[in-house]
Order: structure tokens, then C-alpha cells, then sequence
């Protein structure tokens, strides 16, 4: 109810407005053919102006939010007749004096726009033409393309899957024991040739001994094992050292 | 790590040469300064901020019994974000400023010996391109003396300038010019090789030790 | 030179108090490219970085008996840039939570008179080895992917030999103590090399057995 | 202005020209009409042919008429333009709306500049040619016929030649490095070390060295770019001066013919600074003055002065 409601005031004001439209045409139509000895440019630019700002409000009316909307709504010829019908003709001002089959379908629109009949019947005629075995014909041969293209699409995917998962299950892309090895590599120098550069170590140095490692593989070089194992363990790093911070060497110290 | 990239710039030093300034018989320490200064802006020099050089001493602790040899860190502002280590006349080492945390976590080898630490600070005056630093050497909060900093700033090679800066020098400090530094002469390529910022260092060290080495020269200081 | 006139600056300086965040894990020669791959489509978008250097280890020994350790390193392919001395504390125990190893962090850039100064201070060189590899970044994170070599000769850098068929991968992150939610960036992170790297928090105490 | 006075003496014959004008005109349009309007009813062919030819040639001789008329009255009233010192243009000054725009006084102040301009070059031209023993000016001073061809073939020297030459004068002075860029096309850049005193920039053009700039041994001689830095001057005075001192040399040391020995002269006078530092001055004995160490270095004995010290 409410909707209708809503459509009823819409529709009348729109009706307002056009008719408001209709006497300002009216009118300036009448001075031009009446008038148009005394007629003064400014005076014809006056009436197109307020035809313009009209127009423009219409517009705006029915960009309106509230404005329901007109397209979805649907006209139905509910009577035609081919007889005269005198109050229609009051109503339309003589425009429009029977409500016939003839000029319903231009009115109303129950009739596609001329282009796209054209279009249609080309179509028609097309399909038409073409016999239902070559009709047939093109239909399969328009599957077959799109499941080649289907099977194209999903078979690297197969392929791919199939890649990582033998490298998932095959080849083991890191070994535990290479990264134990390369941890305490770069710790504790385990593996790492121990060897000094000549000179400044003094041989019997106190704790010379059980600097040089504390680990069970090394034992053979050094030998103690047993303070490390509290003690070291802490002071001993691991990684391979980078350093944002000397990598920013735009804020380095050495640039003076 | 290959992240450092700077190329350093250690050796892009001219030549300094500091040296000490007797303070005037019966006179303050800060009464010579500021003759100093005032004949400094009488030749035209501009005052340019002021600087500061301080040096810390540290004493290993692990080898007992025999005395072993001072280690000094050294600020300068003139490089602020450096730090520089050295032992007398041993090798030294130009580091940034994070040396200073890492000898934090060193305390327990090296014992920072607080009473030794000295500073000097004082003003900078520029001259053509000449810079002239005084500053005031301080021990443990007691003045002790006056250095003179003279550094030509075009010329990288002492032997090079040490007449032109001999001259310069005459010019405001009288005839009592000192001879020409040590550290430079002591080098193995001769007073023609480049100078470092680790010279100068080297010399306000010298001049730190002699201070330091001097009583307090009773009434002259106060 | 020509320094500006500054106030006079504070005498020491540094950061006080960096953590190092760190994860590590290793990877097969083999897999190496299809890490290399996948660290390039992950990482902040840049021009891979290789690097080739020479890391020497130092030991200090105390009277406590704990050696302290410095970790010296110079960069072969740059002979001008400075050398990186490197303290490293011990790893933080305490918080299973976290997933990744903490531990304290001293970074310094030193001239090159860095070994014969150390020599001077009562450190001796303990070990040195070669690595080479690929740097990455993300943000503040860091990966590493090195090849690591042993010195044959020892100071001969050119005569190396390979440690192992893998590479050491390593994801590590400078903050300072107590941004725990850096660990969780670098788990998430270590969460998208799987299956090729498995990252994990490794206390290298723990392998000394 | 005296022009206005002009045209006032012609105005009667101008006057007249134009009513002539007028005349011709109006004649004219009777041409045509007579033609538009066609032949008039008559009561014969004939007749009616006759007496419209009749008309038309009245007609046409009256615009011939006209026409004599108007080329005798305009040969009375002459050319008044032509004496005019700014020809046809002079008559915008009749222009009345003259606020609207002063074409004219803008005309006349261009004129007046293009007159200086050209008196003071005529003079430069002058005394340039009096100096032709120096610099490129005797190339001036011989025939301006010949002047085109010396110029290109001392200004187009094959980039190679270039670089022979500089070698060679490279391996003349042991103290002194020479390093060659090409940053934009052949033109090449020198960049000269001086022992550990100075480092100098010479910008060349093909063997004619530009322009020149002297560094610390110290400073950066490259942009942040990784690009040769040839605008920036250096920090120090002293190096401030010498720059200055060299692109004396270099206006001095001019051979066009023979570039190659100029670029040698140069360095060897480049060369003399390699005791920038070291020697005292010739006059007053001293290394320093206003803090400066002796600058100049004379153009033949290469003696080191201090700038106020030299003659």
C-alpha cells in the first residue's frame, strides 16, 4: 500500500511538472508565432532558460532516491477498442482519439525498438538458414574446444602436484644432521680446522687447555670438558653475525 | 659482515698537531685561556662551537703479578659517533661508538681505573683554514693544564706543512713553539705519510700521561 | 676537518641493551635454487645481496675460567669496508613460549688494525672460517643462506674447503630487549619457507653433547 | 615627427586622391550594374546589341578615365613614408590609440638596443683582433675566410688522440696521476692528482681545457651519484685560490695551433704545486699570509709568491 502510494504522489507530481513544462512551451510557442515582431532575443533566451531549468528539475526528480523506480514498472493494455473515445481525446487534446490495436504497441512500447526487431530477425533468418546437421555439427565442435582448453588448464596443475609431492615424499629438501653440524660450525667451531696463527699464543698459557673446546668431538685436541659444560654454553654464540646496523652505513660512524 | 659497505675514512685526516701551552707564572689557568682566545680573535679567527676529547683507562685484571699495559678509550667530538682504543705506542684501533658498550661487557677482564679518567674541553676558533682548539685538561675535576690544538685542514701530509704550521703557530703562541709531534716522526714511512685521526689521538694521550705524570703545580692552578 | 660546531657530545655512546632474535635451519645444496627462489618472492624487494667473508673466533681467558668470545669478521669481496667485531651474549633462558633464541648483542665496526689490537688485549684467535651465500631482508628481519668452508692454511682465505652439502639458513633480527612480538613475526615467517627449511630455535649448548 | 609636417603639405593631393579613388569605384559598380542589368527592350535585335556595346564601352571608358586620374594624383602625393628613419613602421607613431598599444615606443627602445648592441660588438670585435698573438684571437686576426677551418680541426681531434696526449704528458710527470673520464660524449675530464696536495678537475673541449677546479687531496671529488663532481669548489681557501690562479693560467697559456703543447705547459705549471705547502714565499720570505700559504706561481720562472706579493 505504502509502495503504491509512494508511486501514486510520484507519478502526479512528475505529471505536474511535465504539464508545467507543456504551458511554458505553450506559451513560448505562441509568442513565436504571435509575437515574434516584438520579440527580443533576451526574451527567447529567458523562455529557453526556463525550459532548460525545468527540464533539469524533472531530471532530478527521477534521479531521486525516493522516486521509485519507473522501468520496473509495467504497463498492460487492459482494453482496446477501435471505436472513438471521446474523454481519451479530452485528455490527450486531441492527440490520441482511439485506443486501437494500431497504435497501442508505439505507445505503450509493447513492441521492441525497430534496431533490435531488425536485429532479431536477422538472427531468426540466420537460424534459419543453417541446417539443424551443421547446427549440430558447430555445437560439437565448440564442446570439443572447450574441454581440450578445460583439460589444458587442469593438467599442469596435475603435473605440479605431482612434482612437489615426489619432492615431499622423495627428497628431503634439508637434513637435520647438516644443520646440527653447521650450528655448532659456526658456534663453537666444531669441525673447523683449530689451528692458530703462529706466534703470540704462549705455550702452558693457563686455561689454554680448556679454551680450546669443550666439545666430545674435540676431545682429542683438548681435552676439557667439564668446565665448559656449565659455563660456556652461555657465552657461546651461535650464527653467522649481519648486522642492520653497520648495513645502514649512510649513519656510519667513519663518515665524517 | 659484507653488509658494511662504507669505505673508511680514517685516513681522510689533515694534519693536527697539539701541543701544551705553560700556564703564565702567577697566573690562572683560565687567565691564559682566555689570552689565548683574545690573541686568537685579534689575528681575525671566528669562533666555531666548542669541542671536548676525553679518555678513559682500563687495567687487564686477569694477568696477576706483573703491571700490564694501560688500555685508553678516546672520544673526540670531532668525530662523535667514533671511538678510539689504543695502547702506548702499541696498535690502536678506530671502532664506533658501540666499542663503549662492549667494554661494558668486558668489565669483568678490563677494570676501568674512574680516577684516571680526563677530559679537555674548550673552544674551537677558525682561522683561513686553519682550526685552533683550547681547551683546558682536567683531571678528576682539578685543572691541570692547556692544550693547544692547530690542525690544517688542506694539507694531509705533516711533513709537507710542519714549516707552514710552525710559522702559524709562532704567530699567536710566541716563540715557545714546540717541535714537531712524535708520533709523526716515529713512523715507519716518515713524516710523509697521511695523517690519522689515531695521531692526534696519540697526541693528546701524550699530553694526558705528561699531565698527569706532573704534580700539581701548587698556587699556579686553582 | 670540517665537523660542524657541535655541543659537546655525551662521552660514551652505543646502544645499550640490543637482543639478537635468531632462527636456524639448513638446506640441501640441491634445494638450494628453489630457496633462493622462494626468498626472493618473500623478501622486501631488492637486489639480492651476495657476500663472502672471513669470520675469525676470539677467546679471552679469565680468572673465572669462562673465555669471553669475540667474533671478528671482514669482508672478502669488500677489502676497504670495516671489519664488524661482534660480542654475543648468552642465550635467555626462561621463556618456552618464545620461538626464537635471544640472547644479548654487541655490534662494533672497528678499523683493520682489529686482529694485532686484539692480539694486544690478551684475545687469541680460537678458530676462523669462510662463509659465502645470499643476504635477504624483510623488514627488519635478516635471512642468510651461507655456504660455510674451513681454512686449510690457516690466514689463507683462497685454500678452503666445503664444511658440508648443506647450507646454514638464518633468520635473525636486532631489537632492543623486551619486543617479544619480533619472535612471533619471525615464526610466522619461518612458518612460509616450510617444507624446504624447517627454522627452528636451536641452543647450541644443547648439540655440544 | 617631422614627417606629420610632411603629410600635412600633401593633404590637398591627398584628398584628392581619394575622391579619384571614390570616382574609380563608383565607375566600377557602374560596370557591373550596366552588365547585371542586361540589354534593354528595343524594338530590334540588332538595335538592342548596338546600343547596349554602346553603353558598356562608355562605361568602360569612364573607369579607364578614372584610373589615369588616380595614378596622376598618386604620383603627386609620393612615398612621405619613405623618409621616415623606421620606413612603414614609423607610421604606427599615427597610431591615436597610442595607451592601447605602444607598439611604437616599444619598437623604437628595441631599436635603440640592437643599435648598442651592435656598436659594442663592433668595439669587442676591435679589440680582440688587436690582441691576436694571444688566445684563439689570432685566429680572428687572420682572414675570416680562413678562421672556419683552423677551428675544426683543433676542436674535432679523434677521442684517441686525446688520450695519447695525455698519456704522454702523464708519463712526463711521475708525481702526478692523470685519469681520464668521458661522462657525456667525447668531451673528456681529467681529474689530476698532485702528489698527496690537490686533486684538479680539468674540463676539456677536445684539447682546450675549459675550465678547471681544484680540490683537497682529501675532499670528494664525486656526487653522491657516483658521478664526477665538476661545479662543487672546495671548503678551503687555499684551494679556492689556487683555482682561481689556474684559470689564469689558463687564459695565459694559449697556443690554438698547437694545443697540445698548451695542455703540457699547463701541467708543468700544475705541477710547480707539488711544494704548495712547503715553499715559502719568493718576495717577503714567509710561508703564511692572512693565513694563506703562497698561492701564485709565476707564469715562466715558477716561483711561489703570496697573491699581494707578486708584481
Amino acid at each position: 500500500m505504502l509502495k503504491e502510494k509512494q508511486l501514486e504522489a510520484s507519478v502526479e507530481s512528475l505529471t505536474s511538472r511535465v504539464s508545467h513544462v507543456k504551458s511554458a512551451l505553450h506559451s513560448f510557442i505562441y509568442k513565436l508565432e504571435n509575437e515574434y515582431e516584438r520579440l527580443t532575443w533576451p526574451s527567447v533566451l529567458d523562455n529557453f532558460a526556463l525550459l532548460s531549468g525545468q527540464l533539469n528539475t524533472i531530471n532530478k526528480l527521477l534521479k531521486n532516491e525516493k522516486m521509485p523506480s519507473f522501468r520496473n514498472q509495467v504497463i498492460i493494455p487492459l482494453l482496446l477498442s477501435p471505436d472513438r473515445d471521446d474523454e481519451l481525446a479530452k485528455l490527450t487534446e486531441q492527440r490520441v482519439s482511439v485506443f486501437s490495436h494500431e497504435i497501442v504497441p508505439d505507445y505503450l512500447r509493447t513492441k521492441p525498438d525497430p534496431e533490435v526487431e531488425e536485429q532479431e530477425k536477422q538472427l531468426s533468418t540466420e537460424a534459419a538458414r543453417i541446417g539443424p546437421e551443421l547446427a549440430q555439427k558447430q555445437i560439437q565442435a565448440l564442446n570439443k574446444l572447450c574441454s581440450n582448453l578445460l583439460e589444458k588448464l587442469n593438467n599442469p596443475r596435475d603435473d605440479r602436484d605431482t612434482e612437489s609431492a615426489a619432492l615431499r615424499q622423495n627428497k628431503q629438501s634439508f637434513n637435520p644432521a647438516d644443520t646440527n653440524a653447521l650450528v655448532s660450525a659456526v658456534a663453537f667451531g666444531k669441525g673447523l680446522s683449530k689451528c692458530r696463527p703462529p706466534g703470540p699464543v704462549a705455550p702452558g698459557h693457563p686455561g689454554q687447555v680448556t679454551m680450546n673446546t669443550g666439545t666430545t668431538a674435540q676431545a682429542a685436541m683438548g681435552g676439557g670438558v667439564v668446565p665448559q659444560q656449565q659455563g660456556q654454553p652461555g657465552k657461546i654464540p651461535s650464527t653467522i653475525k649481519t648486522n642492520i646496523k653497520s648495513a645502514s652505513a649512510s649513519m656510519h660512524p667513519y663518515n665524517r | 659482515m659484507s653488509l658494511m659497505r662504507s669505505e673508511l675514512h680514517f685516513s681522510n685526516v689533515s694534519f693536527c698537531s697539539v701541543c701544551q701551552v705553560p700556564v703564565a707564572e702567577g697566573k690562572s689557568v683560565q687567565h691564559t685561556v682566555d689570552v689565548l682566545h683574545k690573541k686568537l680573535e685579534q689575528m681575525g679567527s671566528v669562533k666555531q662551537g666548542s669541542f671536548c676529547v676525553d679518555c678513559e683507562t682500563y687495567h687487564a685484571t686477569n694477568v696477576s703479578g706483573q703491571p700490564s699495559k694501560l688500555l685508553y678509550v678516546m672520544h673526540n667530538s670531532e668525530t662523535p659517533r667514533s671511538c678510539m682504543a689504543l695502547y702506548e705506542g702499541g696498535p690502536c684501533i678506530v671502532a664506533d661508538a658501540n666499542f663503549d658498550v662492549l667494554m661494558v661487557k668486558l668489565k669483568s677482564h678490563f677494570q676501568n681505573a674512574k680516577g684516571h679518567k680526563v677530559e679537555c674541553r674548550g673552544s674551537r676558533y677558525r682561522y683561513c683554514d686553519f682550526l685552533i682548539k683550547v681547551g683546558t685538561v682536567t683531571m678528576s675535576s682539578s685543572a691541570r693544564g692547556i692544550s693547544v690544538e692547530v690542525e690544517y685542514c688542506p694539507c694531509v701530509v705533516p711533513g709537507d706543512c710542519w714549516n707552514l704550521m710552525k710559522e702559524f703557530m709562532q704567530s699567536f703562541l710566541g716563540p715557545s713553539v714546540p717541535e714537531l709531534p712524535s708520533v709523526f716522526a716515529t713512523k715507519p714511512e716518515g713524516l710523509f705519510a697521511q695523517a690519522e685521526i689515531v695521531d692526534t689521538m696519540t697526541q693528546y694521550l701524550e699530553l694526558f700521561n705528561k699531565l698527569r705524570k706532573s704534580q700539581i703545580p701548587g698556587s699556579n692552578v686553582r | 676537518m670540517e665537523a660542524p660546531p657541535v655541543a659537546v657530545m655525551p662521552v660514551t655512546g652505543g646502544t645499550i641493551n640490543m637482543m639478537e632474535y635468531l632462527l636456524q635451519g639448513s638446506v640441501l645444496d640441491q634445494a638450494l635454487e628453489s630457496l633462493l627462489h622462494r626468498l626472493r618472492g618473500l623478501c622486501d624487494n631488492m637486489e639480492p645481496e651476495t657476500f663472502t667473508d672471513h669470520e675469525l673466533v676470539y677467546l679471552l681467558k679469565g680468572q673465572q675460567g669462562n673465555p669471553f668470545i669475540l667474533r671478528a669478521r671482514r669482508s672478502l669481496s669488500h677489502p676497504t669496508s670495516p671489519w664488524h667485531l661482534r660480542y654475543l651474549g648468552q642465550p635467555e633462558v626462561g621463556d618456552k613460549s618464545r620461538h626464537a633464541l635471544v640472547r644479548n648483542c654487541v655490534d662494533v665496526a672497528a678499523s683493520h688494525s682489529l686482529p694485532e689490537f686484539l692480539n694486544e688485549m690478551g684475545f687469541r684467535m680460537d678458530h676462523e672460517f669462510v662463509a659465502n651465500g645470499h643476504i635477504f631482508r624483510k623488514g627488519a628481519m635478516k635471512v642468510v643462506v651461507s655456504k660455510l668452508s674451513r681454512i686449510l692454511v690457516p690466514g689463507n682465505t683462497e685454500n678452503t674447503e666445503r664444511l658440508s652439502l648443506s647450507c646454514l639458513v638464518e633468520l635473525s633480527l636486532l631489537a632492543p630487549a623486551g619486543q617479544d612480538t619480533a619472535s612471533e613475526e619471525m615464526r610466522s615467517f619461518a612458518e612460509q619457507l616450510k617444507p624446504l627449511v624447517h627454522l627452528e630455535k636451536i641452543d647450541p649448548s644443547k648439540q655440544r653433547h | 615627427m617631422a614627417d606629420v609636417v610632411n603629410v600635412g603639405v600633401n593633404l590637398e593631393a591627398f584628398s584628392h586622391a581619394i575622391s579619384g579613388i571614390q570616382a574609380l569605384r563608383s565607375s566600377v559598380s557602374r560596370v557591373f550594374e550596366f552588365l547585371k542589368d542586361g540589354m534593354k527592350n528595343r524594338e530590334t535585335l540588332e538595335g538592342r546589341e548596338k546600343q547596349f556595346i554602346a553603353e558598356f564601352q562608355d562605361n568602360l571608358q569612364a573607369v579607364n578615365r578614372d584610373l589615369n586620374e588616380l595614378e596622376r594624383l598618386s604620383g603627386l602625393v609620393g612615398r612621405p613614408s619613405e623618409s621616415h628613419p623606421l620606413h612603414n613602421s614609423g607610421l604606427l607613431s599615427l597610431d591615436p590609440v597610442q595607451d592601447k598599444t605602444p607598439l611604437y615606443s616599444q619598437l623604437l627602445q628595441a631599436y635603440k638596443w640592437s643599435n648598442k648592441l651592435q656598436y659594442h660588438a663592433g668595439l669587442a670585435s676591435s679589440l680582440l683582433n688587436q690582441q691576436s698573438l694571444k688566445r684563439s684571437a689570432n685566429q680572428m686576426g687572420a682572414s675570416a675566410k680562413r678562421r672556419p677551418k683552423v677551428q675544426p680541426s683543433t676542436l674535432v681531434l679523434p677521442p684517441q688522440y686525446v688520450d695519447d696526449v695525455i698519456s704522454r704528458i702523464g708519463r712526463m710527470f711521475p708525481d702526478m696521476t692523470i685519469e681520464l673520464f668521458r661522462p657525456n660524449g667525447t668531451s673528456a675530464v681529467l681529474l689530476v692528482t698532485l702528489g698527496k696536495v690537490f686533486k684538479a678537475l680539468l674540463v676539456m673541449r677536445s684539447l682546450f681545457i675549459d675550465r678547471t677546479l681544484v680540490r683537497g687531496y682529501n675532499e670528494n671529488n664525486y656526487n653522491e651519484d657516483g658521478k664526477l663532481d665538476i661545479w662543487t669548489k672546495s671548503k678551503y681557501q687555499v684551494f679556492q685560490k689556487v683555482t682561481d690562479h689556474a684559470s689564469t693560467a689558463l687564459l695565459h697559456y694559449q697556443l690554438p695551433q698547437m694545443p697540445d703543447v698548451v695542455v703540457r705547459s699547463f701541467m708543468t705549471w700544475l705541477r710547480s704545486y707539488i711544494k704548495l705547502f712547503q715553499s715559502p714565499c719568493q718576495r717577503c720570505g714567509r710561508f703564511l699570509q692572512d693565513g694563506l700559504p703562497p698561492t701564485w706561481r709565476d707564469f715562466r720562472t715558477l716561483e711561489a709568491f703570496h697573491d699581494t706579493c707578486r708584481m
